[in-house]
């Protein structure tokens, strides 16, 4: 079974909160020396535009399935001993966090690695879909911006 | 044969379609699939999933398939 | 100015909850789109040997002069929007966080670059020695285990 | 000439000096002043630091110099 618990989420979350009661699950620690994580959170901003709204589509079934390949990837090259990937779905506004990924290891290497590749795996293949409510109307994000 | 069809986000504003039933009959490949239902070209920035897993335009339909047509992913 | 804030601390600390705090002093969060963070926890075991607790020596003085110097480097290729950076020293258990490193940039890719960076930076540069307490007896830390 | 020295973690046991200050008067570079200090070869290993900034062993030493030995470090 995979160690890293996933989520959707369709209200506000503080990842930090999130994984300070995350770590209080663990039934062992001796061997995890190392955590790795990345926060995304909406920016008031995107292209110059004021955002005052952003609605997160996704494909339900699709996308749980895809993250769960995408961290099944990342553990065949990294040890990855536990995690959490929370993602927002539904109505966004700047401020809020929209993804967590966090991932411990028994070293920094494997961790580092581990997080960066599940994050940019699930910006190119988990379905979600950013629609900006702006001043003058609604637009869809078409492009992320690049990772590396 | 039939095949549920959906569509996300930009792609289901543009073609106003959000699922469908389609009767695929002499339909063979997602390529097929796709100009049955619409006369644009199937744009290759186009991502297609077939019962929730990605594949290619010449990926065979088959009976009671999901297929859904979306645009490039902006999640994260 | 620099945007981290970096500390020693000769107490334990929880990483996440440090992290929960130091986010509620921005007085502005419409740019901080992403953050990166690396926690290292002391381990049960190292190199097959039972640790019982670890002492952590520095180079008062010259260790803050370090670190700072470290992220200016990180400073010089990426943005830093914010961070926080925290070291313990003295006496150190299994279980217990050793640093916690917290980066926040506008995008990710210099939000992940710029935590790992100052991470592998302050493995490398800043003055920290550790003297694990084995059942047998002490011994130094000879060597750190290699990030990339 | 007066050089505040310092030694940390295993080279402080090894030496068994924490801090000392040296008359260095005819002493140029820290090779001189290590020399001065012990019968050792001053391994490549060893990480020097002057006014707590980091120095090569041939790096010139001024009077009030604070000048500090260390073993390879192991923080993080």
């Amino acid at each position: 079974m995979s160690p890293v618990q996933i989520e959707l989420r369709d209200t506000s979350f503080d990842p930090f909160q999130e994984l300070f009661e995350h770590r209080k699950t663990f039934s062992k620690i001796g061997n995890h020396g190392a955590c790795s994580t990345f926060v995304g959170t909406m920016r008031e901003y995107n292209g110059g535009d004021r955002v005052l709204a952003m609605q997160l589509e996704h494909y339900s079934g699709m996308t749980e399935k895809q993250l769960e390949e995408i961290v099944g990837e990342a553990r065949k090259t990294h040890e990855i001993l536990d995690g959490l990937l929370l993602h927002r779905i539904g109505n966004v506004y700047p401020g809020e966090d929209i993804v967590l990924v966090a991932v411990w290891s028994t070293h920094r290497k494997d961790a580092f690695a581990a997080c960066r590749e599940i994050m940019e795996a699930l910006k190119s293949k988990a379905p979600f879909w950013k629609k900006e409510t702006l001043v003058e109307g609604d637009r869809w994000v078409e492009n992320n911006t690049p990772g590396v | 044969m039939t095949i549920h069809v959906r569509f996300f986000a930009s792609l289901r504003e543009r073609t106003g379609i959000d699922s469908k039933t389609v009767d695929a009959d002499g339909l063979h490949s997602i390529r097929d699939l796709w100009s049955a239902l619409t006369d644009e070209p199937l744009d290759e920035t186009t991502l297609v999933a077939v019962n929730k897993t990605y594949a290619g335009p010449d990926h065979a339909i088959t009976d009671g398939d999901e297929v859904a047509f979306f645009p490039p992913i902006t999640g994260g």
